[in-house]
């Protein structure tokens, strides 16, 4: 299956990209999703226990399904206000 | 969320209703300086659809709890100067306890869970702030925000 | 105190600093209903200078609980109609816990020792409403206006 | 000595008057003053126990001595905000 995956801040910036389409491996989940990204992009695994994910639009769990078509979205630790 | 200049004015018009009694604004405003460092602007990045349905999630929060409270929350993205607002809450309620709880714990929990990060471009540098990991569910953040928010 | 309509925009202004983060804006609006009566407009009578003392007083109490805080009051007297302010605080401060503190602080404040009265229409009448015996050397009850802002 | 009295809201209401210029017999209080002009408009009475003063514009005991030409005012519970 093909995703996007969105990335903001620190994480955009440690990949090079706001976006990105990757092929995945089916079953996949955003933790694969997580995976493999960290793999192409290692300094990603400092974000490892402090990232959050969004699966279309949504907040979603690590073990979330991705369906062909999905937009995964991979946060750094929020900051607003 | 929005680009352009946010008006604390409008936010607290979209609140009012003549059986209101007590209207609370909160400015969020870009400080000169934070942890010793010579603060020069914010860049504010977001993941704008997504801050859009955490802002109605802490609505519907406020709410549950506050069911006579309305709210009204903008928040800017891109550059944001010195002394400009980078957010406002806007909480009406029947009276001036609820609207101040509300409007606190409005402002605790978007620091929680809202999709939206801060870019500090300081004298000499710039670095992302990062505070917490967002998790709309956890349900131990929640209750904090609450108990800071009313006490 | 002013016999003019009150704007909270200019009284966040006033408090506006490079150096403070947060401003808490607490708007008081006259209701359409009070006590199960049909609200039609309030006439807000006042000992005008020491109701500007009183305000003074307690922008000290809470610069002395607060050091960072910047506090403004503005109080309408005469006739308010529905929807309209009554009283407007703006509070600045670095932080916002601090702000929301000094705010709330000063509403309850102004309820317990500025003398002042609302003289309420109501459809079938008119009441005097009268609320607490203004003693500002009350420890008792400043201290009560300190655990409402900060606990 | 002679003392301006100010009244506001129900006092006022009342008295019939905003200010009423007394001849107090010296030494004078706020409290005397305020016995005086209980006596001579007896509703006042029912605020006894919760009128508060203030003499030349700062809130006073109604223990404070008068001077001759002191402005005293007193002060139903107040509902101000």
């Amino acid at each position: 299956m093909v995703v996007t995956i969105r990335l903001f801040a620190r994480l955009r910036e440690i990949a090079g990209a706001s976006e990105l389409r990757r092929e995945l491996p089916e079953p996949a989940t955003a933790g694969t999703a997580w995976a493999a990204l960290a793999a192409e992009f290692p300094p990603l695994a400092d974000y490892a226990t402090a990232v959050s994910c969004a699966v279309n639009e949504e907040y979603a769990r690590f073990g979330a399904a991705l369906q062909d078509g999905d937009e995964v979205a991979f946060l750094p630790p929020v900051s607003g206000g | 969320m929005t680009g352009s200049p946010l008006n604390a004015t409008a936010a607290a018009e979209l609140v009012a209703d003549d059986g209101n009694g007590a209207i609370v604004t909160f400015v969020g405003v870009v400080r000169d300086g934070n942890a010793g460092r010579r603060v020069l602007w914010l860049d504010y990045e977001a993941y704008a659809p997504l801050a859009v349905k955490a802002f109605a999630r802490i609505a519907g929060e406020a709410a549950e709890r506050w069911p006579s409270v309305r709210l009204a929350i903008q928040h800017r993205t891109g550059r944001v100067d010195i002394g400009e607002p980078s957010v406002v809450i806007a909480a009406a309620a029947p009276h001036r306890a609820e609207a101040f709880a509300a409007s606190r714990f409005a402002i605790e929990r978007i620091k929680q869970i809202a999709p939206i990060w801060k870019h500090e471009h300081f004298e000499g540098g710039e670095v992302w702030i990062e505070g917490a990991t967002a998790d709309p569910h956890d349900t131990a953040a929640r209750d904090t925000a609450f108990e800071r928010a009313w006490s």
